[in-house]
């Protein structure tokens, strides 16, 4: 057990390392120039390099590496080179906001994808279960934005129940901010709740066909009883790898979501350093995220072993 | 011989279709789907515009057949993509020594640590945006999940008593993969394409939602469904066309997958 | 045969396995899977490996066969160390030596047509791999010419394993091994499969080593037999003779656990299986 | 006394194909009988016909009876089932690497199966009960707090029995519970199958293709191919005097103690499942069969020593193997 | 919305892209509801919905059109203002005199004003200002200090600028952010901390989200209505619809879907305000290209778009068609339509005759909406016409700055310039039009340097000698739409200038 962790903690500093590398040398290649996009293309050569000076930009590769990877090692992302502002406390929140949307996506995809993958697998092949097949099948097949503003367009415009767009930090106005996250949440999880429970169904579908759901069968628990008591945990593991893996994509694939509902998140951040030649934003962002999804596969890892008692390694 | 499989006929008939229309839109549309008339511009459907015509006086029933070319397009490099980085990188990992091959796992989980939007959005700032730019991100993002797969069936197949006899009698590794262990991955790569391709033609609209997807004019269901953004009150159909043509597509690739899947996974043969 | 050189000759075969560490103070832990295994196979011999799941003897067997290096150790075929001979060098060993596996699902590509399958370790060989060839081999081990044509799905399990040895003897080679050839057939189609292989032994003057798990269907076979117990040979011998009065106390509990219908009808029960034979039950 | 199990004209089909037809079998108090058949030859499911357990898509029908239990068990629902299985009926199966959930510790599988029927009165006892069980399969009492996969496929089988034999069934149902196994594991894991029933009184039903193994174990048995029973009777009845020509063929193939290389065989190859000939199922591969065969045989004889052949083997006077044998 | 700006013989002058104040980059973000007492009915307070978040709130090193939109006038104040038709007024200057030499400027400063710091404004101020422009200031615009010889403070509430030669334009520029006045002691966090003397003060920046301004209530001037405006940036237009019609703001401050607008002019819970701005959608060619060396090519192009119908399906019709680089709010504006009118048969016989015919011009657009959708109306007419258009996006602001505006590597674009009195500033040869006509230069020289007669005279000539010589295609004036909640008063008709005037705004 320990000695996993300290293997999986080997393999994330060592990604980690790698992933910095990656992530440094692909804005080394973005083209467009940071310092002439902030002071406007017509700006002289002189102040160009001014200004690229004061970036630091003008230093060798190394050099800028070396800083960028010790700031982070200390928390400190840096200014950014349009805003002037620090960036550490800038990503921080919108990571915040981010994670809170995307948590909350997924609590409701949870929701949806458990009870439904699991009884789709239970009835896989009567009616009840082939409907919400092609429920799910269709939920699959809708693209998340749509999904937005379909839902805007129902409960925002037409009934009014609830605000179109916009986000409160919890801190501030915990009623408000939960309003404003319904929607949001509603629109990545039903998109994800449908991708999860096609998983969980054939999770579920796996684990039925084991032998020990026979045995438990054969004790004398009901197919039901039998399943939950036995199928779920041992389903549970293919399906966490999913779950880690949409959490993962979702950092930054929510941003389709955050741009239809008007939220801060780390996506939009991220485009917006992109477009502005941001660099070392975009650069602070991609790590972060990189950072956070590879976080979230060591977790899933640990969270297998906490699953599956046969990958304690040294228990036999 | 197995019945046949719901979800396979379906996703068969779809995806012909959308081929179909694909192929159909080379030779003929009821209009020119770049062709820009403002006097026609918001028509109803009607029977000479049967989906009517959008901003622009297009007719969009032309717009969504040229448009499922398309979308076959950003499928096929996207899996293409995939598939020739992918499969090749499975089969390695699967057939070389233990730490070649963890080297080749870990790094393709630092792929999958860039998830396919940001690559695409990235590609699209370095490469300039277009539909194949975008499409080789997604495709180079999906490559994990391709070699992920493969790995694992090639394992499989690595140690069943063929490969074995193979070895045994004489056959070198790399002709092994060629002649035992590609033929028996296949079903796993079309099944994984399939999923892929869904996923492309998701990616492809939400990248045009954004706006890094296909640039005009070519016409593109993503980008319909943004342009028709601003019609969502006064002309919902213009969203209402390209969006389920887009559910359709995914709809119709998901299914084929499944149903190759259903076909191909041993687990669900009768076991007695 | 007059040839003095042994068919295998294995001098002091070590196998092990590294397995994960399951502590960062202790060395990554060893699996003996083969400890100093030594054993002569003669030329026209047939020898039988016996042993439960475990005791080493697939290991053995593909060390034998050149699929998997020993630790230390040395395997002598017909006069020549095949041990660290890279691939390109062991030409004589795949024309010489040949394999039958247990699994007649496993066994065969699913996705080759018979008549490529057995014909493929003569493309490999460069041999040509005449039409008519196959017809022979398919017909020597009981199938019909038309059964080139098909995928191994369209056999039995008894036909597949017949498949198998025709791939087997495809090349022409001196030596076949047969690992657990009959274990997972039925037991009508094992005594045929049985049959097949002592008559093709007979008729193309092969060396056979048979490795089973079950010596009753070895002291059948074989002339010789070497009882593998937990990667070490703990008994050699006459197959009659190890069988009727096993000398190592683990042949012993083998010998006296084999349920036979014999036994049976005249009266042991499940207690006679667990005790020693050549002790009082 | 009546039998534990009467088992009447049992049909299992799976869409278009029959697999079991027509099967009828008893079972009587404290009685060890085999049920003897190749792949294909409808053992296993007419076994999962009695415990309810059949896999989706496959229907079986006829009459399935165990004492003590009020209805009949085919077309039962769940919840009737689901109180007879494990309580009066247990099962174990062939493959012991699978049988148990790899993330649920060893005693608490074991204690489940009592703590469902509420044969003890709590937690605590049923743990307790656990530990005594696994001490009568001869295991240490350490292995409560262990997972599946720590043990080896011989102690999983053990554990498997002790959860079969924790509520004192009626009737055990073993599945090739030792095809997977070891000769010389088998052995222990037969030997603690039939302390096991005999120490409880149960009734054994022994499914396996092992001939040898169904002579050791069972006092009777029954001989399955193609979804029928082609013939029935005691163990040494059966073994030394074959009357069908299957068994006959069986018992000659499996013979290797014969001093010839060449074995007596059975001619082509076992059927895939469903698709056995009409008629005397047998009739393919059988060196007597005659235009006759066409017609489906009758069962000559009760039903728990007989057989159904039109060109049954002569009766033997003196058994082939030496005298002693033949208990009924 | 950043805004490059060329070096020319005149005074500098800032352009500003369209995208500046008007209408959104395609990258994505969004603003949300942080506006504390969201309740937009809230009679103190009052959101507003506005594209484009300005990346840093220091318009003196950080280029774009969003920063002053919300802070000059409102945080910042200059000497003079435009009012709402254009004509230069008294702002932190009460009155202004300009010597005979036209070189000499001495303005007489208010006495009551102060900085949110509470420093009180004074002439010294003022120069502190305008000498930190030149020397401080890094964007471009600074460049329009340049003609400055010197800036004294005569008394506390006395300012004498001197010119290095007369200029028109300098009085102009000072209403602009150029003329900001600073404190001393306020410039330190300017990109985070803004101080100035107007009547709201910077509250705090929500980013990604919103600016919250408050009421000064030091202010010097007429105290404003609402104490508290959000300004709530939206990237997505059918967002900033849905959040008025939800109620989440009070004001669109800029539309960006103008065929959304339907459901808003239906409903009279709102007013829909439509007037002119400076922003000319501007059908750029690249004069240095062969192809376009032949003024028939040109001519034909601007005759072959069909302005009317270009305007109704990429802008739902709303905006002005102009015939030249002046928008109608300036002084010397004539409508310069009639001078290539639509005229299909002409425009293909002229590229016929100039041998352009069959040749594929590159077409290359930023990626704004508008430019988007142009841009595929201008590539089926002139096809029409005989021309082959390709269309290559590029991303905006960067790629596009780069390519285009940078290398000139392009045949034509579509942008609009909504800087103020631009004509000079985008045609000439430095400029990516690459536009080298010493008669236009003339022209504009002399407006600059001549009396106010002289100045609108001449400008009437360049922007007839612009529109003769088709530099490039007008396509249309951009609308200042802005749609409110019916109840919102003193909303600007015509956005003229940068800032958008929050002091007038009332309930």
């Amino acid at each position: 057990m320990i000695l996993r962790l300290i293997e999986r903690t080997g393999v994330l500093l060592v990604s980690l390392a790698v992933s910095s590398v990656l992530v440094f040398a692909f804005m080394a290649v973005l083209p467009g120039d940071p310092a002439r996009v902030a002071l406007g293309v017509n700006a002289s050569e002189q102040a160009v390099a001014e200004l690229r000076q004061q970036f630091g930009l003008d230093r060798p590769l190394t050099t800028q590496y070396v800083d960028w990877l010790g700031g982070l090692l200390h928390g400190d992302l840096g200014t950014s080179y349009v805003s002037k502002a620090e960036i550490g406390p800038q990503v921080f929140d919108r990571l915040q906001v981010t994670l809170l949307l995307v948590l909350a996506g997924m609590v409701i995809a949870l929701l949806i994808a458990v009870p439904a993958g699991t009884l789709m697998a239970a009835r896989h092949r009567k009616v009840s279960g082939l409907a919400l097949s092609a429920v799910s099948q269709i939920g699959v097949a809708v693209p998340a934005f749509l999904a937005g503003i379909l839902l805007i367009m129902l409960f925002a415009v037409k009934l009014g129940w609830l605000p179109a767009n916009g986000w409160t930090p919890p801190a501030q106005d915990p009623a408000m901010f939960l309003q404003q996250l319904i929607l949001p949440a509603l629109a990545l999880g039903l998109v994800q709740g449908a991708v999860l429970t096609r998983y969980v169904r054939s999770a579920v579908l796996d684990v039925l066909r084991e032998d020990y759901l026979r045995t438990a069968r054969a004790k004398g628990l009901r197919p039901f009883q039998a399943l939950w008591r036995h199928g779920l945990r041992n389903a549970a593991v293919p399906v966490v790898t999913v779950l880690g893996l949409q959490l993962a994509t979702l950092l930054i694939g929510a941003v389709v979501v955050e741009r239809v509902f008007v939220i801060p998140g780390l996506g939009s951040l991220l485009l917006d350093g992109v477009s502005n030649r941001d660099l070392l934003l975009v650069q602070d962002v991609v790590m972060v995220l990189v950072i956070a999804v590879l976080l979230v596969n060591f977790l899933v890892d640990l969270l297998y072993v906490a699953l599956d008692p046969r990958l304690r390694v040294g228990s036999r | 011989m197995r019945r046949l499989n719901p979800s396979l006929v379906a996703g068969g008939v779809i995806v012909g279709i959308i081929v179909l229309m694909a192929l159909v839109s080379f030779i003929w549309t009821p209009y020119d789907a770049t062709f820009v008339d403002p006097s026609i511009r918001l028509a109803k459907p009607s029977w000479e515009h049967w989906f009517g015509t959008d901003k622009f006086g297009r007719d969009v029933l032309s717009q969504i057949m040229v448009g499922s070319r398309t979308t076959l397009f950003v499928g096929v490099v996207a899996v293409g993509v995939a598939a020739v980085i992918g499969v090749p990188l499975g089969i390695l990992a699967a057939m070389v020594r233990r730490w070649p091959s963890e080297f080749i796992m870990r790094a393709n989980d630092l792929v999958l640590a860039f998830p396919a939007l940001l690559l695409a959005i990235m590609f699209g700032a370095v490469f300039g945006a277009s539909t194949l730019t975008a499409m080789i991100a997604i495709g180079i993002a999906s490559v994990p999940s391709f070699a992920r797969v493969i790995r694992s069936g090639a394992l499989q197949v690595m140690r069943t008593e063929y490969v074995l006899a193979a070895r045994a009698a004489g056959r070198q590794p790399w002709p092994i993969a060629v002649r035992h262990v590609l033929p028996n991955v296949t079903s796993l790569i079309t099944v994984q394409a399939s999923v892929s391709f869904a996923i492309a033609v998701l990616a492809e609209a939400a990248l045009s939602f954004l706006g890094f997807g296909t640039p005009p004019p070519t016409p593109s269901w993503g980008r319909m469904l943004q342009e028709s953004q601003e019609f969502l009150f006064s002309a919902p159909r213009l969203a209402i066309f390209p969006g389920v043509a887009i559910a359709i597509a995914v709809l119709g690739f998901n299914l084929l997958g499944d149903g190759l899947r259903d076909r191909f996974d041993p687990k669900l043969e009768d076991r007695r | 045969m007059p040839d003095q050189v042994p068919a295998i000759q294995v001098l002091d075969v070590v196998r092990d396995y590294p397995r994960p560490r399951t502590s960062l103070l202790r060395p990554a832990p060893v699996v003996h899977a083969v400890r100093g295994v030594s054993l002569d196979v003669k030329q026209g011999e047939r020898f039988g490996i016996v042993g439960e799941s475990g005791c080493g003897k697939s290991t053995l067997l593909r060390i034998i066969a050149a699929l998997d290096q020993p630790t230390s150790g040395h395997v002598v075929v017909e006069g020549t160390d095949i041990t660290r001979l890279p691939e390109r060098r062991l030409r004589f060993l795949r024309e010489n030596l040949q394999l039958v596996f247990q699994d007649p699902m496993s066994s065969l590509d699913p996705r080759m047509r018979v008549r490529d399958i057995i014909a493929e370790p003569l493309v490999v060989q460069g041999h040509p791999a005449s039409g008519e060839r196959v017809r022979e081999l398919l017909e020597a081990v009981g199938l019909s010419a038309d059964a080139g044509d098909r995928y191994p799905h369209q056999f039995s399990g008894g036909q597949r394993q017949r498949i198998s040895i025709a791939r087997a003897l495809a090349p022409r080679p001196r030596i076949l091994i047969a690992d657990e050839p009959v274990s997972a057939l039925d037991v009508s189609v094992r005594a045929q499969v049985l049959n097949l292989i002592s008559d093709l032994v007979d008729e193309l003057d092969l060396t056979l080593v048979f490795v089973s798990h079950d010596l009753s269907v070895v002291k059948h076979v074989c002339d010789r037999v070497a009882v593998m117990h937990a990667g070490q040979i703990v008994e050699t011998g006459y197959t009659g003779d190890v069988y009727a009065a096993p000398q190592h106390a683990y042949t012993q509990r083998l010998v006296s656990a084999i349920p036979t219908l014999q036994r049976a009808l005249s009266g042991a029960t499940t207690s006679d299986l667990l005790a020693t034979k050549g002790e009082p039950a | 006394m009546s039998d534990v199990l009467t088992v009447q004209g049992l049909t299992v089909t799976v869409r278009d194909k029959t697999l079991v037809s027509e099967v009828d079998l008893t079972v009587g108090p404290g009685e060890r009988v085999g049920l003897i058949g190749e792949s294909g030859s409808g053992k296993s499911l007419t076994a999962l016909s009695v415990l309810g357990l059949l896999p989706e898509d496959v229907v079986a029908s006829g009459s399935v009876r165990l004492t003590g239990v009020d209805h009949d068990l085919i077309g039962a629902d769940e919840r009737r089932m689901s109180r007879v299985r494990g309580r009066e009926l247990a099962m174990v199966f062939q493959e012991p690497m699978t049988a148990l959930n790899p993330t649920m510790r060893i005693g608490d599988q074991i204690a489940e199966a009592m703590l469902i029927h509420r044969t003890r009165p709590g937690r605590g006892a049923a743990r307790s009960a656990a530990l005594e069980l696994l001490e009568r399969v001869q295991l240490p009492s350490d292995l409560m707090r262990a997972y599946p996969h720590q043990l080896s496929g011989g102690q999983r089988q053990r554990i498997v029995l002790a959860l079969a034999l924790a509520n004192d069934p009626a009737l055990l149902i073993c599945d090739e519970p030792s095809t997977a196994l070891d000769v010389t594991v088998q052995a222990l894991v037969l030997d603690l199958i039939v302390k096991g029933v005999v120490a409880r009184s149960s009734a054994l039903l022994f499914i396996t293709h092992d001939l040898a193994v169904v002579a050791t174990v069972c006092e009777r048995v029954l001989v399955m191919y193609g979804g029928r029973v082609v013939e029935s009777g005691p163990v040494g009845e059966v073994f030394t005097n074959p009357r069908h020509r299957y068994t006959q063929g069986l018992l000659a193939a499996s013979d290797l103690d014969t001093a010839d290389r060449r074995l007596p065989t059975i001619r082509g190859n076992v059927p895939a499942a469903g698709q056995f000939p009409s008629g005397c199922v047998f009739r393919t591969r059988c060196p007597h069969a005659t235009d006759i065969c066409a017609g489906t045989p009758e069962w000559t004889g009760p039903v728990a020593d007989g057989f159904a052949c039109h060109h049954p083997a002569e009766p033997v006077s003196s058994p082939r193997l030496p005298a002693g044998g033949a208990h009924a | 919305m950043k805004s490059p700006f060329n070096k020319l013989a005149l005074p500098t002058r800032a352009v500003a892209f369209a995208a500046a104040a008007v209408l959104a980059v395609s990258a994505c973000s969004a603003g949300s509801s942080t506006s504390s007492g969201s309740s937009p009915g809230g009679d103190q307070s009052l959101s507003i919905g506005l594209v484009a978040e300005p990346a840093s709130l220091d318009f003196t090193t950080t280029d774009g059109a969003a920063i002053p939109q919300a802070l000059l006038g409102n945080v910042y104040e200059s000497l003079v203002k435009q009012d709402d038709s254009g004509k230069i007024v008294p702002s932190l200057a009460k009155s202004w005199t300009v010597s005979p030499d036209r070189k000499t400027y001495t303005f007489d400063l208010v006495d009551n004003a102060k900085f949110t710091n509470d420093k009180p404004f004074t002439a010294s101020d003022a120069v502190f200002s305008i000498n930190r422009v030149k020397s401080a200031w890094t964007i471009s615009l600074k460049g329009a200090m340049d003609v400055v010889a010197g800036a004294k403070a005569l008394s506390p509430t006395q300012l004498e600028v001197t010119l290095s030669k007369p200029s028109n334009d300098w009085l102009f520029r000072m209403t602009t952010r150029i003329g900001a006045m600073f404190s001393e002691s306020g410039v330190a966090k300017l990109a985070t901390d803004p101080i100035g003397t107007g009547p709201y003060k910077f509250s705090k920046w929500n980013r990604g989200d919103s600016i919250v301004l408050e009421r000064n209530d030091g202010y010097w001037g007429t105290k404003p209505f609402f104490h508290q405006i959000t300004l709530k940036y939206f990237k997505d237009p059918t967002a900033l619809n849905n959040a008025l019609l939800t109620g989440t703001i009070n004001v669109i401050g800029t539309v960006q879907a103008p065929e959304a607008l339907s459901q808003f002019t239906s409903n009279d819970k709102y007013q829909v305000i439509e007037g002119t701005t400076n922003g000319e959608v501007l059908l750029s060619f690249n004069n240095s290209r062969p192809i376009f060396k032949d003024i028939r090519t040109r001519q034909a192009i601007r005759m072959a778009i069909d302005h009317k119908a270009l305007l109704d399906t990429c802008f739902a019709g709303r905006g002005k068609l102009i015939g030249s680089m002046v928008p109608p709010t300036d002084p010397w504006y004539e409508d310069l339509t009639s001078i290539a009118p639509y005229d299909l048969a002409k425009a293909k016989s002229m590229l016929q005759a100039s041998g352009a015919a069959g040749k594929t011009l590159l077409l290359r657009l930023p990626t704004l909406p508008y430019a988007t959708s142009c841009g595929q109306v201008v590539k089926s007419q002139l096809e029409q016409a005989g021309l082959k258009v390709r269309i290559d996006p590029q991303e905006f602001p960067a790629a596009w700055l780069n390519t285009v505006f940078k290398n000139a590597d392009y045949d034509m674009s579509i942008i609009a310039h909504v800087e103020p009195r631009d004509l000079g500033a985008v045609f000439n040869a430095k400029y990516y039009t690459r536009y080298d006509d010493p008669t236009l230069q003339q022209y504009l020289a002399a407006a600059d340097s001549g009396d106010e007669a002289a100045q609108v005279d001449n400008m009437k000539k360049a922007a007839r000698r612009l529109s003769e010589q088709a530099a490039g295609d007008w396509l249309f004036l951009l609308p200042n739409l802005i749609v409110a909640d019916k109840n919102i008063k003193g909303l600007p008709q015509n956005a003229i200038t940068e800032n958008f005037d929050l002091s007038k705004l009332a309930r």
